[in-house]
């Protein structure tokens, strides 16, 4: 595990403010932990690109096409006639269709989520639990101590309550 | 052929609805209302054909009556001109059946032979196929029956016997047509008419039930369904019934 | 929250609710003894009673062959509504009040949902065949049947389960990583595996975001396709009463009318017992009681509607379902359910009422009760008077059946109750947004 | 047959579904009972797992005589069919002969001979052995001087005989054939008119007007399935002029539901009204026999006017009726059901044939046939007992004249009213005797129980009466091997002459033997070279039925004597108007018949055509009496006469006379196995012991009784809900005069949506 700077901050414009500055300084990409989602990361570290929209719109055209599929396939695979009407009836595979739509969008979202959140992770990582509660943290990867204290100092500065140092020093 | 032909082949091929063409037979059933007594042997010749179970008095009171057909029957005026009909109803063996459509697990559907089919074994309960059914012919086993001993003896090796939570209704006597369409298939040749006939069709006293095949012209049921009498019941809900009725004759009636 | 002695802190969000998952006081045990002991005596056994002797034990007859199972399966269903439909729809256009309910109404949908299920199964004649409704390769080659309008149900109740489930998993990450954090012992194992190593890093965050908002607009046409594929389950029949083109908008509307009902109950509820006074406050009740009125009016008006269709139509059957359903013998059901879901509502116009919390959920009750009432007589009134004279019969529930309704309830709070002790029945996260944002402190401020 | 090889099989094959086996190769095999499925692994010749073999034999449900298939498939009896080849039926079948197949296998069937052991009635029987069964009964019947009295259902063909020959033997014994149905003033009004002993013919396919007064003929009067044939042939059967059927009594009965026009007319004044259309048709001068005089003369105080004042018809309806019925050629009429059981029964029954004659009618297509007298087995009408017999055999028994009575299969404890005594007359009779399939009322109280086959395990023999004006007569074959330890009725009294040494006069040792030598006169009666005796039983059994072209021509005059004292009088009725306000018309249901229905699960199953009730009696009323007395579908009333009370619930009824109340017959069982105990009512116990003094039958139809709610409700449970239409159309009608304008579209084309209700 990489030695990160950790610095906790009470509010968060100034746990921006700090990654703002740490990025300036030339740091590796500063990441913010905090309780809520905030506002405004990406005007100070630029910003995000998201895929999980196109994971739901082609989850949600897979969808379409195979629940269509489905219904049809099978329709034809096992020939039932029903009530009269035709083999392949278009209004209520639509329906499935349509579902299936959802069925698809909805999951391949969730994946979307998890591949581009990189989620799940159960190995230890760098976290302070406060960051959950109330304080917004700014974490740094420090490769030496020069760097730490480098970081330290710009994240008291920026008006850290505290500054911690976590992971191996290597 | 590609692959692209047979695609577009085959769904020029299931988009067509089924015609009486499509099917081996179109079995028909025709009821002369103005022959028909309302005597009842048709109930108890289908109750021995088919191991339909005694249900019991009190399963009767609530409405649980398991009889593949009966007989319906209907005032019309009031004492001293009070006038019955008798209407018997079973399974029309619709073409355009509502509760064919409606069962998830295709537990009921047409068959080679144009019947409505019930699949016992396929049936999981949900019971919504005698909800579509306009003509309220489908019974629901609301419990296992049992046949004291030794009354189970009577019980047709041909039919199976149902048990708890399936549909079941009036299959034509498919037994029957099976049977009669195996004899006619080891001599090559089609079932004649009047050679198979359902229980109700051949115990009725009056001859009122004629059954045979439609795609025949010459068969009885052809000239019946022809009849200027012939109607559907409930033909508006056009449900394409294989049950014709002749209109009863009342002079009184303009 | 005006009254609150001090404005809360972030902390006090945390601390409020992981002490509602840790601390459970005696009361929560007895209710949930109470739940489960209702649900095994009311549910299980008559239903293995049911599942030993056939659906004969329950009351329905020939042309009745569905009852209150059908008709409780529609009800929680319709239950089912508000929560994610109503959290969705507040999610996307960003209402704050939203975020203090969602998580329960949520839960009360997925739980809602459970218990349909259920009722699907205890409905059915041959449950242990259930799986024959899925399409997978068995041996028989044989798929189920797409063109059945259960079919749907099935698959669109599939995507609805899965859908909420997701949904009020995913809102939930952040709170369980912040619940791991202060929990120990299996529930801090438990905590690890739900919150997924979550660590509120901004690009999580950002992820969550729209994968959320992603989500809230797939199962916004996902609910309301779900209970307008449940009408269709009758309204594609031709059964006389049933065969209606309103009801697709009647039941989703029934089914969101309901459920905010249901949300105020479990609001009220949550509020008393689990001391979250902080968070639903009368503003809650105020807007969900707005909500209701609106429902309401809608759900009259359709009800007119169809009266006005059968009496129009003039056609023999829809004019007798008309007769029957106003005069015949469930007709104090009918004025019972007009009284309860039509007039009763109205008192929402004032605003006195909206926000007072006992009123509110007695009205609340109120309309439940009354559309129970309304799911039981779409089935009951019409299916013993369809098209032929000679087959109509009287259909009235057998103690089995009331029992497994009661039962059902039963399980519904047992859910519920074990629902509060694992998840953070409010949304941590969400309610800290809605407070004012921490400011820099005086003289910190060194840039 | 230990190896059978695959072309053996195939022809087993052929054989079975051939359809019909040979029946005596069952006998053979009629040892081991049948305990599994296939309770063979190596079958004998004649079973072939999974091919079904058809037996013909004879139904034994009612007295019709109707032919029956029936298929067995490993031993087993499935299923009940008419014998295609049978006239009566033409192989069609009533659902009490299709329940036959449950009076085989009722699980309350009298399974071993039993003794009484303690007091009667308290159902302490003990099984015993044939052996020792049968000698307990004949040591009784041995002693010199005992008086016995054999009371049978009504039995023909060599049962008949067999029961004739052992009651002379036995020297101080009577024979008496007891059916509760039994039209004993329609014979007698045969008689009357024509000295016919035998009932003529009614040829009712070819009648193009039909005047039925009273007579469920469809139902259960007389031969109802052949009826029905005939009926749906006259009604719609070709390019002919259809039917038209009026139907006269004062409750709807099956046939009523059936006609084109129900006349309600008060009980008993249907042989008055029967004179003034007779009137009629003279007064119109369309009649114009030799002693149209005499006629005339004889129906003078018939005019309309005043028959419409007795019978309650419009004379305008009597007019319409009389000119219709005359100009109908052919027209029938038929009387019985309601019209024969009242005190003036047989007046009325021949004021009603004797419209046959009066248009001519006799002997010609369509209308009346005499039929021959039958070839086997006794004439029709011997040793009826009637209710005036069965009365004075009570009598004589509390006086304790009988020693012994032996009773076969029939119930008069059930069927007689509890005012005839019998139950009375039973307790003093030393010794009792059922030959008995079921424990009914009468075998309860009995001290032996011998029973007996049912029809499907028993060999027999049929003359169907009334006959189809040719030559008929059938075999009764068993289908199936002995279910139980029983025995047929013949061989039962085979084993009692046996023990009593009556080997001169009957020398058989089976029935089989017994039958076999009564067709042997009927084979004598064939062509001297048609085949030796082996092949034509051969032949017979496998057809089932055998017929001869044999017709009576009978000059049919009525003598002046029989014109001259032609009339009807008044109905008699026990009870006041006052006390007792409403005339009880008890009628026989389809399913039950005379009550041997009851023990038949389809029977009880099967809802009564008109008003759907199953299991169970009712008691129908007019709604506006209803109305007035403040009752409603399903109240519990109790229905007093001046002999005792039922309680029944009331079914609103709305063809039946506002002074009339009707009951069916065939519930009210006390004893008769599990389905028939103690279920509804039985209307016969409280009837007024009222008969027709000139066939002394009983007039079921002549008792007043009260009715009074006992403000308990206890509907009747019905199949059907509601029995209107409310103008949905389902049961559509057409006039004959719009059938060539009206046409609809070709049905097996497609749909036909639309069409003009």
């Amino acid at each position: 595990m990489v030695s990160h700077a950790i610095g906790l901050f009470h509010d968060p414009e100034s746990a921006l403010h700090a990654a703002g500055q740490l990025k300036s300084a030339g740091f590796a990409q500063p990441e913010i932990m905090s309780p809520v989602p905030i506002h405004g990361v990406e005007e100070v570290l630029g910003p995000k690109k998201s895929v999980i929209k196109r994971f739901t719109f082609f989850g949600g055209i897979f969808g379409a096409l195979g629940g269509f599929a489905l219904a049809a396939g099978t329709a034809v695979m096992y020939l039932h006639p029903t009530g009269g009407r035709p083999i392949i009836t278009i209004p209520p595979f639509l329906i499935i269709s349509y579902e299936m739509t959802i069925l698809c969008g909805i999951l391949a979202t969730v994946l979307g989520f998890l591949i581009s959140a990189r989620l799940p992770v159960f190995r230890e990582r760098i976290y302070v639990p406060e960051t959950a509660v109330d304080k917004f943290g700014v974490t740094v990867p420090c490769d030496s101590d020069e760097q730490f204290s480098d970081a330290e100092r710009i994240l008291e500065q920026a008006g850290a309550e505290e500054v911690r140092r976590l992971g191996d020093p290597s | 052929m590609s692959f692209m032909d047979r695609f577009v082949s085959g769904w020029r091929k299931h988009r067509q609805a089924a015609t009486d063409d499509d099917f081996d037979y179109a079995w028909t059933m025709s009821i002369d209302l103005d022959r028909c007594t309302g005597c009842g042997a048709c109930v108890t010749a289908c109750q021995a054909e088919n191991n339909i179970p005694l249900v019991g008095e009190k399963e009767l009171a609530g409405g649980r009556e398991m009889q593949w057909i009966r007989i319906e029957r209907y005032w019309e005026g009031e004492y001293p001109n009070a006038k019955l009909s008798f209407i018997p109803m079973m399974c029309q063996h619709c073409d355009s059946a509502p509760c064919e459509t409606v069962c998830p697990v295709s537990a009921t559907y047409h068959n080679q032979d144009g019947l409505n089919t019930q699949i016992y074994n396929r049936c999981i309960g949900t019971r919504s196929c005698a909800v579509y059914c306009p003509y309220e012919v489908r019974f629901f086993n609301y419990y296992d029956h049992h046949w004291p001993a030794p009354l189970d003896q009577q019980l047709n090796p041909d039919v199976t016997v149902r048990e708890k939570g399936v549909m079941e209704k009036c299959t034509f006597c498919i037994q029957r047509i099976r049977q009669a369409k195996d004899h006619a298939k080891d001599e090559g040749r089609r079932v004649a008419d009047g050679e198979v006939q359902p229980a109700c069709v051949q115990t009725c006293p009056s001859e009122a039930l004629v059954f045979g095949d439609r795609k025949d012209p010459n068969s009885n049921v052809s000239k019946s369904i022809n009849d200027p009498r012939a109607y559907h019941v409930l033909g508006e809900l056009n449900t394409r019934p294989s049950v014709v009725y002749l209109k009863k004759v009342d002079a009184d009636v303009v | 929250m005006s009254s609150e002695q001090k404005p809360m802190q972030y902390s006090d969000v945390n601390d409020d609710i992981v002490r509602s998952l840790v601390v459970t006081g005696r009361k929560y045990y007895i209710t949930l003894a109470i739940a489960v002991t209702v649900m095994v005596t009311c549910f299980y056994f008559p239903w293995f009673y049911q599942l030993y002797y056939g659906i004969g034990a329950a009351g329905m007859n020939n042309p009745t062959v569905w009852g209150t199972y059908l008709a409780s399966f529609i009800f929680w269903i319709g239950l089912s509504h508000s929560g994610t439909l109503l959290s969705c729809v507040l999610h996307i256009t960003n209402s704050e009040w939203r975020k203090a309910m969602y998580r329960s109404a949520e839960a009360m949908t997925l739980f809602s949902l459970l218990v349909a299920v259920t009722m699907v199964m205890v409905h059915l004649g041959r449950p242990w065949f259930i799986h024959w409704a899925a399409p997978y390769p068995n041996q028989m080659e044989l798929w189920p049947n797409f063109r059945s309008p259960l079919l749907f149900d099935v698959i669109a109740i599939t995507t609805y389960l899965t859908g909420s489930l997701i949904f009020i998993y995913m809102g939930s990450i952040p709170d369980f990583a912040a619940v791991r954090d202060r929990t120990s012992g299996w529930r801090y194992h438990l905590y690890v595996l739900l919150s997924l190593g979550w660590r509120g890093t901004d690009t999580e965050w950002h992820r969550l975001g729209w994968a959320y908002t992603f989500l809230a607009v797939l199962i916004i046409p996902l609910a309301v396709s779900v209970h307008s594929i449940v009408s269709w389950d009758f309204a594609m029949s031709i059964v006389p009463g049933l065969h209606q083109t309103i009801f697709a908008p009647y039941f989703v509307v029934g089914a969101i009318y309901s459920g905010t009902a249901g949300i105020v109950t479990v609001m009220f509820v949550l509020r008393k017992y689990m001391n979250f006074e902080h968070f639903i406050t009368k503003i809650h009740f105020d807007n969900l009681g707005k909500l209701l009125l609106l429902l309401s009016l809608l759900w009259s008006y359709i009800n007119i509607l169809e009266l006005f269709t059968a009496w129009y139509g003039g056609t023999s059957t829809e004019y007798e379902q008309l007769r029957y359903k106003l005069t015949g013998y469930y007709s104090p059901l009918y004025w019972e359910m007009i009284l309860f879901c039509a007039v009763a509502p109205l008192l929402l116009i004032s605003k006195k009422i909206r926000t007072s919390f006992v009123p509110m959920l007695i009205l609340s009750i109120v309309i439940n009760i009354g559309m129970y009432t309304e799911r039981f007589l779409i089935i009951a009134t019409t299916l013993s008077r369809q098209y032929l004279p000679e087959s109509w019969r009287l259909y009235t529930p057998s103690m089995v059946e009331i029992s497994i309704l009661v039962g059902s309830l039963a399980m519904f709070i047992t859910l519920f109750l074990l629902f509060v002790k694992i998840f953070p029945s409010v949304s941590i996260y969400e309610v800290k947004e809605t407070m004012p944002k921490p400011q820099k402190k005086n003289g910190d401020r060194s840039w | 047959m230990a190896n059978v090889d695959r072309r053996e099989f195939l022809k087993l094959v052929g054989a079975g579904s051939v359809g019909v086996g040979a029946g005596y190769l069952l006998a053979e095999s009629i040892k081991h009972p049948v305990e599994h499925l296939i309770p063979y692994s190596v079958p004998p010749e004649e079973f072939s797992p999974g091919i079904a073999t058809w037996y013909n034999s004879v139904c034994g449900m009612c007295p019709a005589g109707c032919g029956i298939s029936v298929r067995t498939r490993e031993g087993r009896a499935k299923k009940i069919e008419g014998n295609p080849a049978h006239p009566v039926n033409q192989g069609r079948l009533c659902a009490l002969g299709q329940a036959g197949l449950q009076t085989l296998y009722n699980p309350d069937r009298i399974t071993a001979p039993m003794l009484l052991q303690g007091k009667r009635g308290n159902d302490a029987f003990v099984e015993t052995t044939w052996k020792e069964g049968l000698a307990n009964v004949s040591g009784r019947l041995g002693v010199p001087g005992v008086a016995t009295v054999v009371l049978s259902q009504g039995v023909r063909g060599q049962l008949a005989n067999l029961l004739e020959l052992f009651t002379a033997e036995l020297g101080s014994a009577e024979l008496l054939h007891y059916d509760f149905a039994h039209p004993h003033t329609l014979y007698a009004a045969n008689e009357r008119l024509f000295g016919q002993q035998q009932l003529p013919y009614y040829d009712i396919a070819n009648t193009r007007y039909l005047m039925s007064f009273g007579a469920d003929f469809l139902n259960n009067w007389l031969s109802p399935v052949h009826h029905s044939l005939g009926f749906g042939h006259s009604r719609q059967g070709g390019d002919a002029q259809r039917l038209r059927f009026v139907q006269i009594e004062p409750k709807m009965s099956i046939s009523g539901a059936a006609a084109d026009e129900w006349v309600a007319a008060r009980p008993g004044s249907e042989g008055v009204l029967a004179l003034g259309i007779a009137h009629q048709i003279l007064a119109g001068g369309r009649y114009s026999g030799s002693d149209a005089d005499d006629w005339t003369a004889a129906l003078a105080d018939y005019s309309p006017e005043l028959v419409a004042e007795q019978s309650g018809v419009a004379a305008a309806t009597i007019v319409r009726l009389a000119d219709e019925f005359a100009q109908a050629k052919p027209a029938l009429a038929i009387g019985g059901g309601s019209a024969a059981n009242n005190s003036n029964g047989t007046d009325t029954l021949v004021a009603v044939t004797a419209l046959n004659y009066l248009v001519g009618n006799i002997g010609q297509a369509g209308g009346l046939i005499f039929n021959p007298d039958p070839v086997t087995g006794p004439s029709a009408s011997s040793r009826r007992a009637n209710y005036e017999v069965m009365r004075d055999l009570a009598e004589a028994a509390q006086q304790g004249v009988v020693d012994v009575l032996i009773v076969n299969n029939t119930n008069p404890l059930f069927t007689l009213p509890t005012a005839a005594g019998f139950k009375e007359a039973l307790a003093s009779i030393p010794l009792i005797v059922s030959l008995s399939s079921f424990m009914d009322e009468t075998t309860a109280m009995a001290d032996v129980i011998l029973p007996s086959h049912t029809y499907l395990e028993s060999w027999g023999d049929d003359v169907p009466q009334p006959g189809v004006g040719f030559s008929v007569a059938a075999v009764s074959q068993p289908v199936v091997a002995p279910l139980y330890n029983t025995r047929s009725t013949g061989d039962i009294l085979l084993g009692l002459a046996s023990n009593l040494g009556f080997r001169d006069a009957i020398p058989w040792t089976t029935m089989e033997e017994c039958i076999k030598d009564g067709w042997r006169e009927i084979h004598a009666r064939g062509e001297p070279g048609s085949g030796d005796f082996d092949s034509f039983w051969h032949d017979v059994l496998q057809s089932g039925v055998w017929g001869e072209d044999v017709r009576q021509q009978q000059d049919a005059t009525v003598s002046k004597e029989v014109i001259d004292n032609i009339g009807v009088a008044a109905p008699e009725f026990a009870g006041d108007v006052g006390d007792y306000p409403f005339v009880l018309h008890p009628f026989m249901s389809t399913s039950m018949y005379d009550g041997r229905g009851a023990n038949l699960p389809w029977m009880q199953e099967l809802p009564d055509p008109i008003t759907s009730v199953v299991y169970g009696s009712w008691l129908e009323m007019n709604p506006a009496t209803a109305d007035k007395m403040g009752l409603q579908d399903g109240d519990l009333v109790q229905v007093a006469s001046m002999q005792g009370s039922v309680e029944v619930p009331v079914v609103i009824f709305p063809a039946i006379m506002p002074d009339v109340v009707a009951m069916p017959i065939g519930q009210g069982h006390e004893s008769l196995g599990r389905y028939a105990r103690n279920r509804g009512a039985n209307p016969i116990q409280i009837l007024a012991p009222v008969t027709d003094p000139v066939s002394g039958a009983l007039a079921t139809g002549a008792t007043r009784v009260s009715v009074v709610a006992t403000g308990r409700r206890a509907p009747a449970v019905k199949t059907g809900g509601e029995s209107r239409q409310l103008g949905r159309d389902i049961v559509r009608f057409t006039s004959t005069t719009s059938d060539a304008t009206e046409h609809s579209a070709k049905l097996n084309s497609i749909p036909i949506s639309v069409e003009p209700a």
